[in-house]
């Protein structure tokens, strides 16, 4: 990224939001880390563990919008590239248990002992390797999704056809992984992970870190976006988005641009995954389920599609909804609440909290003599892939 | 230079939006650090799914341990003070289980878990368990390969259900052929090879034993019970062992039904189907089929015929059926309920240490014993399924198994053992005499 | 036929009970054996079979078929047996008399799948001169499978006297499969035998002519011989039979897409609830069959020809509430209503879970949807058949309907041209809410259909989402040919690739093959060409 | 043959006996055409006529079954894409005004400038000073430069079509193929319209897809009338206009 690119993509808006997530990404770590267990403003360990989930799934959510926020690609199979960067990481994770497995096998993870396989399959050779795993976090759902696109984008799939597609190759995916001779360790996944870099996952310092990291990355994140989206090449996505032969008429070779979008937010998704799995302890094919994909999609509507703050605001907002929701008197009637949120967001927040929001600020907007314009984040309401 | 003032303005708008979302989340955050663990009550927490594909076995589990819970404040609860049950719905979502397990212990300060039903869903806050040091039981038959300091297994283990099952059809039915079906996970995996390894040592060949796997929630049975059917017309009696987990029983069993496999051709023994699996079929064409298990509904005891009677009224069901993990359960709390009353606390460290060695009488007329490698002793009953959906026990063993939580059938575990009470260990191995990897 | 037989068998049950009620009982071995019933011992009961069974006594038949059917009961203090005939009169298995009434302390004798066979060879050699056809028939096929040396005389007696072709046959394929494994038969007997299984040629015959053990080496041989050409022509059969599961499978398929081809291919609205209308009309038949259980019974064979329509106005009505509710404030926005119905398919979930439990529900099959036929040496049951009868007559209804009513009408003529539609006076909203509620209620039938072979719980509808979208979009979007085409050829292609990579590769090699599909034709196998299609 | 090659070469665009169908339904039928450089072609015909189909084929939407489709002489456009084809130069204003409503009229302009269309070259990309200046150039041809920040779905529909129009400018294309410029505008909208394209056509070769005679005779250039896919007539206006089957076909039988 240019340094051009950098000030052109940091806005006020932008600003602000980074500022809030750098802020939770230095004080919660801190407050839990040094001030005494059960002060008034001490954050719990376990809420640390949460909100990192809630990071990294904001992360996911940023990655889906890219797309489709702003070129209209509607994938329901954004999960698979979340797992698969979860996957890559609970595979350094495993060898990294080393003899400290139950049966205190140096190579082979537990399920494979226990299932008498002989050697380690060729596949996790370099796990044991952070910068391998850290590279495959990337590699692996960026060359899925870069040869996925290849083909889709190349033969024009579009609209729902690419959605249902998209939802077939997690599927795929799920029953793959599932399969016990995939060496990914079945329905029950890569578990009981001990330590990352030599640090204890489940110690406070590794989670506080743990969570400063997903803070740091959904930072990086979000600037990489706003970098994209605010260049030319964002101007052309959403061209894309909104009329794509016009788009083609006009020269531009729209199924690059749609595989360059859909590999970087795969790769996005990916690291997502990675950071999720050492935070939650486990990753387990049911990550590529096509319900969890589908219910990515739903955080970016209902946070506010094409607004990348309003993404990650969505993740955090339903699935808080969903720790809140899923305990106590509520519990039984959760789905109804959770189902209830998503037709009321479609039917009576189109634009999603955030895209409302500026929505109903534009006649103050106006009124303050600022020049009616459109920003490319939210205020023009998005067109509709069909 | 295009769009130079446009995000000025965007700014400031998705900067109010935020600031309010951050402040709604901030008060989000209160609400959860604000809750207080109520002194006078001991908080038992259940983690069962009540909503996903799980919800279907789970559910009634949960009902089991708000039940147990009612009857033992009843009799003035425990230690003098009553129980409180924590309920969450942890969705069938695993990752979410460990998020509610964790919440359960550290906000909640429950003093027990009483949870989980797949594998998975017990790998996923086990971790957990261990880190924040609390109390789980887990009440379902497993492919067992685990002894963990924080966790009880209630349920089978595979040397007290799958193993002498096959016995049972070697013995009676003089089986020679096997067809073992399962659905591809875990359980059903290791099962399997601990039941090939047997069958092996009992001198069946390679070529009379078939191993199918199907996906989980498989519904088209028809090529695999025609495969069945072929495999068993070699010539040999031929049984088929399945493993099949819940959901996708029903259309196997529609499928076995309509293909006119009778059991007294080719039975099938599962150890996945029970009298709520069975709720959903008309089992009148299944006639013979049978099921292993711990605990059935049917046998004729004083203990299970006052348990029965006092769940149904309490669910207010009179048509309520009972099954082997809600025994399970029903021993575990009896358990951890004596435990806490010998030393007098809550503490999960001084119940764990008192639990091995604690008796509780289960429902089928014994009493089951919790041992130093967290397993129970149990008895083992093979029922065949009758045709009002109960099981009719056709044979049990003659005294309770102790459960094996490592399989002398594998090699990868043959001499390993668990034990918590002298060494300390799960996973404790008595050829080299030392306690593998982090177990301790 | 076969479905009368309990009835046959305990007709003649009475029958033979009220000759040996005539006559006076004799003491020996027999009470003895029959005294064992009373032992509750799996091995004692066995050796009173046996024993019954060749003992010559008129009470046999009428001990072990009630033996068969649970109206034996023995009171283990006495050690008294009794047989409860079917017209609810009891008599003492050991002399015959009559008695007022069976002890309270009395239970059935029970038997297990060993006993069951016992039972099996024991009735099957007492009834193979019944002069009901059918129980002759029943009883040979049941000395075939037990083939047990002692029943040869009996077989050759019945032989002797029957007159029915079939059951000759197959009295003569039991007396084959007694002499293949009867020691002290000639060689050209055996040669006889293998030859009559060879002819028979199914799976069971193989079975007996692999398992029979040492033999003279011609019928060996011969055997090899039979063997080999049994299995040739069960391979290809078994193409046959693939090929059947691959319709049965593809008629599944288009049920459940069918009405997914209507909303979805019809009127582009992307309903993620579709599971759930399926959902909703097996448990409508579930209710059905609880109504009449209690209280009509006799009515239960019609309980699906019931559910149907029922099925259809409860998903159908369900589906216009939506449609005017939801679904029409986000048309021209497919993928919002994709978002809302996935809402809209939690609720609907949990509502049925908390309404009807979590558990499967049972929902029975009729009896005519009950059983099997054999079709050569392939098996068909009832249920995929009607199965594929009813997928096929919904469709053929389905498109008359679109073709020859004047909804269907209205229905493409909105598809195809909104504006126009509504300037000739169609009311659209009308039509779009009535052909919403058409693909739901379809879904509601589908749902009858699939209660008879899975699960009738919460989540029925979630297993079949994704299979009904990719039949809907690998045949082509607005095409229920298409539809129809892609359910069949998918179903197809699933169960012959399932033998050879099994069922989880198999699918997934299925949905691998979809994804490629589309790169080749984006529009699905049956597209649209054209500028309408792009407009 | 040779005579049929000499006459390629020469040409801007050639079609020769080129064939469409779906379905069976055959919407171009043994069209030929040839437009010199720097000519200016109107095309009429009746709905159906294959107008749009003829566009479609001319930039690689539509592949034909058979014929001959050759631009600037030499650039076989039956085997490239549409990008490829735009790449060529040959731009394309839609029936239905087509632009990217939720951008501004200026960004909108900004997109259709030939410039490195590459996703790096977008990526990377900073406005320099000759793309402001030739963004401007044509907003004031379009008569948009006060609309320069509005949104272009808030612009009327006159405006759409000419900013259309513009962006076929900033494209700058060599062949401008222009469908229906003038429909739904207002008659001085349509005679602005005319000398506009009139303009255009100083420096670009130009086919006009249009049913408004009133305009077609504005614009004063030579008229190619299809029927049923393929060439029913061709000359000017007064000439096309007085063929009897021309008549025939407009007013019905």
């Amino acid at each position: 990224m240019t340094p051009h690119m950098l000030t052109r993509s940091l806005d006020r808006g932008a600003t602000m939001f980074l500022a809030i997530v750098a802020a939770c990404g230095i004080l919660i770590p801190l407050s839990n880390l040094l001030l005494p267990a059960g002060s008034f403003f001490q954050v719990p360990t376990y809420l640390v563990a949460l909100w990192g989930k809630y990071v990294c799934y904001a992360i996911l959510a940023l990655s889906i919008d890219l797309i489709w926020g702003y070129c209209g690609i509607l994938s329901l199979g954004h999960g698979a590239f979340f797992a698969l960067g979860g996957y890559a990481m609970g595979m350094y994770l495993m060898r990294q248990i080393g003899t400290r497995g139950v049966y205190g096998n140096p190579i082979l993870p537990d399920f494979m002992v226990f299932l008498n396989w002989q050697k380690l399959p060729w596949y996790w050779y370099g796990f044991d390797m952070f910068w391998f795993a850290a590279l495959m976090v990337l590699f692996v759902p960026g060359l899925l999704a870069f040869c996925f696109g290849w083909l889709a984008f190349r033969s024009r799939v579009t609209g729902v056809y690419l959605s249902i597609i998209t939802q077939a190759m997690t599927y795929a995916l799920l029953l793959g992984f599932f399969r016990n001779d995939f060496g990914f360790g079945g329905n029950n996944g890569l578990t009981d992970f001990k330590d990352i870099l030599g640090f204890n996952v489940q110690a406070e310092g590794t989670r506080a870190t743990l969570f400063a990291l997903s803070c740091l990355a959904l930072i990086v994140g979000f600037l990489i976006c706003r970098a994209i989206v605010t260049s030319k090449l964002g101007k052309v996505l959403i061209a894309i988005r909104d009329a794509e032969s016009r788009t083609r008429f006009l020269g531009y070779r729209v199924e690059s641009y749609k595989l360059f979008v859909f590999t970087v937010s795969a790769c996005m998704a990916g690291v997502a995954g990675a950071l999720y799995v050492p935070q939650v302890g486990i990753i387990n094919p049911s990550e590529f389920a096509p319900g969890n994909s589908i219910e990515a999609v739903i955080w970016v509507a209902v946070g506010g599609r094409g607004t990348l703050a309003g993404a990650a605001l969505g993740a955090v907002v339903v699935n808080y909804a969903k720790t809140f929701f899923t305990s106590g008197v509520l519990a039984p009637y959760w789905l109804f609440m959770l189902g209830a949120l998503f037709i009321l967001v479609t039917l009576l927040l189109p634009k999603g909290i955030v895209g409302t929001f500026n929505a109903w600020w534009e006649p103050f907007k106006a009124k303050n003599g600022v020049a009616n314009e459109a920003a490319e984040d939210g205020v023009s309401e998005p067109k509709m892939a069909e | 230079m295009l769009t130079k003032s446009t995000h000025d303005i965007a700014a400031s708008f998705s900067r109010r939006g935020l600031l309010a979302a951050t402040a709604g989340l901030m008060l989000g955050l209160a609400s959860i650090t604000g809750a207080k663990a109520a002194d006078d009550t001991i908080k038992v927490g259940v983690l069962h799914s009540l909503s996903g594909t799980m919800a279907i076995s789970e559910t009634t589990l949960k009902d089991t341990i708000l039940f147990l819970i009612d009857e033992q404040n009843k009799k003035g609860g425990v230690l003098g003070k009553k129980l409180e049950a924590v309920v969450v719905d942890p969705a069938s979502n695993w990752p979410l289980f460990a998020e509610k397990a964790r919440e359960l212990i550290t906000k909640d300060k429950v003093a027990v878990v009483f949870g989980c039903w797949t594998s998975v869903s017990r790998k996923s806050v086990l971790p957990v368990f261990k880190e924040l040091n609390n109390i789980l039981f887990y009440p379902v038959q497993y492919e067992g390969e685990e002894s963990e300091r924080n966790v009880f297994y209630t349920g089978a283990a595979p040397n007290q259900q799958a193993i002498p099952a096959v016995d049972y059809l070697m013995k009676d039915e003089k089986v020679k052929r096997w067809v073992l079906a399962g659905t591809d996970y875990v359980y059903p995996r290791t099962t399997n090879k601990i039941l090939e390894a047997y069958l092996k040592s009992k001198g069946v060949a390679q070529e009379d034993i078939m191993i199918n796997y199907t996906p989980f929630g498989h519904s088209d049975w028809q090529t695999i019970v025609a495969d069945i059917k072929k495999f068993g017309s070699a010539g040999k009696k031929t049984a088929v062992v399945s493993t099949i987990n819940g959901d996708a029983n029903v259309p196997f069993y529609k499928e076995l039904g309509n293909q006119g496999i009778k059991a007294k051709d080719i039975p099938v023994v599962a150890f996945s189907v029970g009298e709520e699996e069975l709720a959903g079929i008309d089992t009148k064409p299944l006639l013979g089929h049978l099921a292993a298990w711990n605990y059935f509904q049917s046998i004729k005891t004083p203990a299970n015929e006052k348990f029965i009677k006092e769940w149904q009224a309490y669910t207010k069901n009179p048509k309520r059926t009972t099954n082997d993990p809600m025994e399970a359960h029903v021993i575990g709390f009896n358990m951890w309920v004596k435990a806490v009353e010998k030393v007098k606390s809550t503490d999960p460290d001084k119940v764990i240490d008192a639990l091995p060695g604690i008796e509780a009488p289960n429902l089928t007329g014994g009493t089951s014993k919790m041992l130093p490698n967290h397993h129970i002793t149990k008895p083992v009953f093979i029922g065949e399924i009758k045709g009002n959906g109960q099981f009719d026990v056709v044979w049990k063993t003659p005294s309770l198994v102790p459960g094996d939580a490592w399989s002398k059938e594998l090699d990868g575990s043959k001499d390993l053992i668990g034990d918590w009470v002298e060494k300390k260990c799960g996973n404790y191995n008595v050829k080299t005499n030392k306690c593998l990897g982090s177990g301790s | 036929m076969l479905a009368n037989l309990p009835a046959r068998l305990c007709a003649l049950a009475l029958s033979l009970f009220l000759i040996a009620f005539a006559l006076p009982a004799f003491a020996g071995p027999f009470e003895d054996a029959v005294a064992k019933f009373a032992n509750d011992d799996f091995s004692d009961t066995d050796e009173a079979i046996g024993v019954v069974a060749s003992s010559g006594n008129k009470l046999a038949f009428p001990i072990i078929s009630a033996l068969q059917d649970g109206r034996l009961m023995a009171d283990p203090d006495s050690k008294k047996v009794y047989v409860v005939g079917a017209d609810g009169k009891s008599i003492d298995a050991a002399t015959g008399e009559p008695v007022a009434s069976v002890p309270d302390s009395a239970s059935a004798v029970r038997l297990n799948n060993r006993l069951r066979r016992s039972v099996d060879a024991a009735l099957g050699s007492l009834t193979l001169q019944s002069p009901d056809l059918a129980v002759r028939l029943q009883a040979a096929q049941s000395v075939f499978k037990s083939h047990e040396e002692t029943a040869l005389e009996a077989v050759d007696g019945a032989l002797a006297k029957e007159t029915n072709k079939s059951v000759k046959v197959a009295l003569g394929e039991a007396r084959a499969a007694i002499l293949l494994f009867k020691s002290d038969a000639t060689e050209v007997e055996k040669l006889e035998a293998v030859a009559t299984l060879k002819a028979r040629g199914d799976q069971e015959a193989l079975a007996l002519l692999t398992g029979m053990g040492d033999q003279p080496a011609s019928v060996t041989k011969a055997a090899a011989s039979a063997i080999g050409s049994i299995q040739s022509s069960l391979a290809v059969w078994s193409t046959v039979q693939n090929a059947w599961y691959g319709l049965s499978l593809g008629s599944v398929l288009l049920l459940a897409a069918i009405g997914l081809a209507i909303t979805f291919g019809v009127m582009g609205v992307i309903n993620m609830a579709h599971g759930e209308m399926v959902m909703l009309g097996a448990y409508t038949t579930f209710v059905v069959q609880e109504v009449i259980r209690t209280r009509y019974p006799a009515l239960f064979d019609y309980s699906l020809l019931i559910a149907v329509p029922l099925a259809f106005l409860v998903s159908g009505a369900i589906g216009v509430l939506i449609e005017r509710s939801i679904i029409r404030f986000l048309y021209g926005r497919p993928l919002e209503t994709l978002l809302a119905t996935w809402g809209l398919s939690l609720v609907l979930q949990q509502a049925v879970r908390t309404m009807f439990g979590p558990t499967n529900r049972e929902v029975g099959n009729p009896s005519w949807m009950s059983g099997a036929f054999e079709l050569g040496q392939i098996t068909i049951t009832y249920n995929r058949l009607w199965i594929l009868c009813f997928t096929l007559a919904v469709f053929a209804i389905l498109l008359a309907m679109l073709r020859y009513t004047a909804l269907g009408l209205e229905m493409r003529a909105v598809t195809q041209n909104r504006r126009m539609a509504a300037s000739m006076g169609i009311a659209t909203s009308r039509v779009d809410a009535l052909t919403f509620g058409l693909g739901s209620g379809i879904a509601g039938i589908a749902g009858v259909a699939l209660s008879q072979i899975d699960n009738v719980s919460p989540n029925l509808g979630q297993s079949y989402i994704i299979d009904s979208f990719m039949v809907v979009v690998f045949g082509g979007v607005g095409n229920l040919w298409g539809t129809l085409v892609g359910a069949f050829t998918l179903g197809i292609a699933n169960k012959f690739l399932e033998p050879v990579a099994g069922a989880v590769l198999g699918k997934i090699a299925i949905l691998v093959l979809i994804i490629l599909f589309i790169q080749k034709r984006p529009r699905g196998l049956f597209a649209l060409k054209g500028r309408a299609v792009e407009a | 043959m040779n005579v049929m090659d000499t006459r390629a070469t020469s040409a801007m665009l050639y079609l020769d006996g080129v064939h469409v169908s779906f379905d069976g339904f055959h919407a171009i039928n043994n069209l030929s055409l040839t437009l010199a450089p720097g000519e200016m072609r109107a095309i009429i015909g009746p709905n159906g006529a294959g107008k749009t189909t003829m566009m479609d084929i001319i930039t690689g939407k539509t592949k034909p079954d058979e014929g001959t489709v050759l631009f600037d002489g030499v650039t076989d456009l039956t085997r490239l894409d549409e990008t490829r084809i735009a790449e060529l130069g040959i731009g394309r204003k839609f029936q239905k005004p087509t632009v990217f409503e939720s951008q501004t009229v200026e960004d909108n302009l900004l997109l259709a400038l030939n410039v490195d269309h590459s996703v790096k070259g977008t990526l990377f990309w900073r406005g320099s000073k000759a793309e402001s200046e030739r963004i401007e150039k044509v907003l004031e041809t379009i008569r948009l430069t006060d609309a320069r920040g509005r949104l272009a779905g808030s612009l009327s529909h006159g405006q759409k079509q000419w900013l259309e129009i513009g962006m076929l400018l900033a494209q700058d294309p060599k062949l401008l193929l222009v469908d229906e410029p003038v429909a739904g505008m207002t008659d001085v909208e349509t005679h602005l319209t005319a000398e506009l394209l009139k303009e255009i056509n100083k420096n670009h070769t130009v086919m006009v897809v249009e049913h408004d005679m009133t305009f077609v005779r504005e614009l004063g250039v030579k008229v190619t009338c299809l029927h049923e896919g393929s060439v029913l007539a061709e000359g000017t206006i007064d000439q096309v206009s007085s063929n009897e089957r021309v008549i025939e076909v407009y007013l019905g039988r």
